[in-house]
């Protein structure tokens, strides 16, 4: 038809679909799963490092971390507000994640077990979150390419700050040095997994990068990960837990060894070392909230009748 | 009158156990705007905090800065209100502890913002501006809540009537604030619908380092990877 | 008539009254608020303590004082199943105490501030507890009389507890001794004021000495306690914080300061530093638990019809 | 398989932070009978774990006592299963937790009573009777609450059902213990008309130090104040 066409041909052209635009049921369908599961991972993703918030180690770094884990909130703002000029409310969002329906980020179902995790989250996290959402900034979707143009631009600063606490803690004392060493063991695979499954394995990824969502395949966002890693480890000098990991001359690039995909699956269906806890904080914190919500809807209520 | 090393300290310590309950509010406010705005003024207490902290730290002049006197003090040499370190509670005795504080801070900012110590007018100065705002945003929960549902209301009375009595321990040292504060408190609370407890009970003791069972609580907790490692940087 | 005539008797001749005994209606009020006083004495004195056993300082000090506070709760059953004997249920009287219908010790609403206030209670506490509490054991009710003979038995064990952890404090480094200081400088003047009113403002004394209850007056038992505690902070090491503490050989006693009565009559009137919380404190355990009894009670019921 | 200094302090590290957490019980319990009977439990926890931390001190020969390993190790250092670090929850979770456990304690420590290393096997011969004691405390309360109210059944399945995954890092190092523990449990859950979860998620790491982030916060409240004075005497 001739609506289809028109929404081809600016996919095609490397223009932006916007809110008003006709677009197929299905590349909406797809746009609000992606990116209802990207602000549910921001909202989610506020927990595991909140939790290092009141023992931060210094103010300044509890500072900086507040701050950190507040720019996640507002990440999970604008994605939210994407995802309604598509036709859905942050209400019936956030309840499809407290049940489950929704998907948020495998990563943080993984426990920040000292300090040093903060740096590998911000790090090696953050860092993944970067090299899968700088192509997202040209995403045929108007909304969401400039939500996540302003959403990189932030990311890459918490990567810096990841950056810095390992740099600390890998150039301060050794027991420093070995809890800095024991967060990077420990979230390297699951970083890795974040790509998702290998290209083989990947269900949607074709259609969407026929619709220009996607723009490279989840193993080559993977590849550009690790060779960013290699080079920054060194500087850091904390050592990649990867036996098989070496340069590959020929390929240019760094052969590694893959994350273990089986993992992957069981923490996306539910049995990661902290899904419940997660969804069950979340859960927690929205019934908790639910008087003050209705208080406000109430006191709203009452000012719009007297102001008619 | 205490000494303005005593000042920067006292006030410093109000600052930073207010931040450090607000920031526990991080992930579970009612919703993300309030997530967000909680996160603003825990930013701001904190922000206030490190600047009061270190210049007290010069004053002494015994070489502490601020992360020195932030986790390295045990609860009885810390010199905060009682107010700021009782615990959130429910979110209107959260906002009720808040509009409480900020009332007080923003008068206290402004009468020192003309201080003849140029370093405590600086601080002041700009604590003045974010205590406006942290005032404004409490006054419109305890309003919203105190005028919202019947359950609202009630908690936001519960919680007015708990965290009061912490508020004479505001005035120990600046009596002169009482009477504006209370005009400031009284018109929110007439908007909010909402009485003015009686005063009576008046607990004190937090300005010479006799805290609730609560603060040393929330030390340990603040404290203890600083601790676990003395004397690294971070 | 002839009841009271032999109720006297019994008391004249220092013989128990009994449950099973006629007695005037005011003794047994007077008991019942007595021994009710005591025992919510023992369950709200279970939190101050309580405040540090998460955080005892060795692992033989944790199991001590968990111990002690267990023993406290048992104190409390003792006391409430002697009330029980005069015609009122557990039941009434907790919900007497949560109701603040019912006083417990003004001493319980000071603060445990730091490790050294767990040996201040054992020394100073315990100690005004062991002096008030040796001459009920000849109390003219039986069951009360008998309850405080097992209950000061242990009491005098935990006051040796409790002056054990002062004196390691106090011999140990600078920084222990000055919080067994700082914990005896705050804790002196209200275990001073344990013993009641000055003789002169004491009400209900002298209807309690005649019925036997009551064996010695506040202020012979405060000097009592004065006399006992100078003694042991010697050998402690440490200082009353009194500046007109002296013996006066005439008296053959020590003259002391008298605690602030004024804060006495607050304190007891519910403004006392802990007040609010110890009662808010113990309301909640009852509520939280009321489904669990509940179901108990379900349960036993389940099984009595089926034993039938 | 694992040494016996491993197995010492494996063991009591789960009877020192149970201990932990049934205290945090003390004067909260349902009522005064059962604050009684949580803080015995409590106790015996702790004097296993006080046996069994200074057998693996010795065994490891490096002068650690006790109070060294339950105060100076951080989490990661601690190799109990997370069952026993999880938080009390409400009554229901508490006695899931309870009943999990001293079943297996029960079967473990009958089975270590006839050990060739007879340090070990004193200690379990001790810790034997007292565990059957907890099995009977825990068993009583899955029943009453299982079959009492709506509610109480409805929060022990909850419960039972929380708790359950955890259970299968107890057989990690005994999974000869799983079948014989099962019937036990089995026969408890009968009677108080419950169903046994069913397996799925076994989560696992805490007796190679990676524990729930729980962990980490029990030990800074535990370990503060031993911790602020180091070496001293108490």
């Amino acid at each position: 038809g001739d609506l289809q066409g028109y929404f081809d041909a600016i996919v095609a052209a490397d223009q932006k679909v916007e809110p008003r635009d006709w677009m197929p049921e299905a590349y909406r369908k797809t746009l609000i799963r992606q990116i209802a599961q990207h602000a549910h991972s921001e909202i989610i993703g506020m927990q595991p490092e909140g939790n290092w918030i009141s023992r931060a180690p210094s103010l300044k770094r509890k500072a900086i971390l507040l701050a950190k884990v507040q720019d996640e909130a507002g990440h999970g703002l604008y994605l939210y507000a994407a995802a309604e000029t598509l036709g859905i409310s942050r209400q019936e969002l956030v309840e499809m994640l407290i049940e489950g329906r929704q998907k948020y980020s495998s990563i943080f179902n993984y426990p920040t077990l000292t300090w040093a995790d903060v740096g590998a989250i911000g790090w090696l996290v953050d860092g993944a979150a970067i090299v899968n959402q700088v192509p997202l900034c040209r995403c045929s979707y108007g909304p969401y390419a400039r939500a996540m143009i302003r959403i990189c631009k932030e990311e890459s600063f918490h990567q810096r700050q990841g950056y810095e606490i390992l740099h600390t803690l890998s150039h301060g004392t050794p027991a420093q040095k070995a809890m800095a060493q024991d967060a990077v063991d420990r979230w390297w695979y699951p970083s890795l997994a974040m790509f998702g499954p290998p290209d083989t394995d990947s269900t949607h990824s074709e259609q969407s990068m026929a619709w220009k969502i996607k723009r490279f395949s989840n193993d080559e966002l993977r590849q550009r990960f690790v060779d960013m890693c290699v080079q920054q480890a060194t500087v850091l000098d904390l050592r990649i837990p990867d036996p098989g990991l070496r340069w590959n001359a020929e390929r240019g690039a760094h052969d590694f060894t893959q994350p273990d995909y089986d993992e992957l699956v069981r923490v996306i269906k539910g049995n990661g070392p902290c899904n419940r806890q997660r969804i069950e904080h979340r859960r927690q914190a929205h019934d908790e909230g639910a008087w003050v919500r209705e208080a406000a809807a109430a006191h709203a209520a009452k000012k719009a009748v007297i102001n008619v | 009158r205490m000494t303005t090393f005593e000042k920067a300290l006292g006030l410093g310590d109000d600052a930073l156990i207010a931040a450090q309950r607000l920031a526990e509010w991080c992930s579970r406010a009612p919703d993300m705007e309030e997530d967000i705005a909680l996160a603003n003024i825990a930013l701001d207490q904190l922000g206030a905090a490190r600047l009061l902290l270190t210049y007290a730290g010069e004053l002494e002049g015994r070489g502490r800065g601020e992360d020195e006197l932030a986790f390295l003090r045990d609860d009885r040499e810390f010199r905060n209100v009682q107010l700021v370190e009782l615990a959130n509670g429910d979110f209107a005795v959260t906002m009720a502890k808040l509009l409480l504080l900020s009332v007080y801070q923003r008068l206290l900012y402004e009468s020192l913002a003309s201080s003849s110590d140029e370093r405590l007018a600086g601080i002041a100065g700009k604590a003045r501006k974010e205590s406006a705002y942290h005032v404004d945003h409490a006054s419109l929960w305890v309003v919203r809540l105190g005028d919202g549902t019947e359950e609202s209301r009630r908690r936001m009375r519960t919680a007015l009537d708990a965290v009061w009595p912490y508020s004479h321990e505001l005035f120990e040292w600046y009596p002169e604030l009482r009477a504006p504060w209370l005009s400031v408190i009284d018109e929110v609370l007439t908007e909010a619908g909402l009485a003015r407890p009686a005063d009576g009970w008046a607990p004190t003791g937090g300005r010479s380092g006799v805290h609730t069972e609560a603060l040393s609580r929330l030390l340990a907790d603040m404290q203890v990877l600083h601790r676990a490692h003395p004397g690294v940087t971070w």
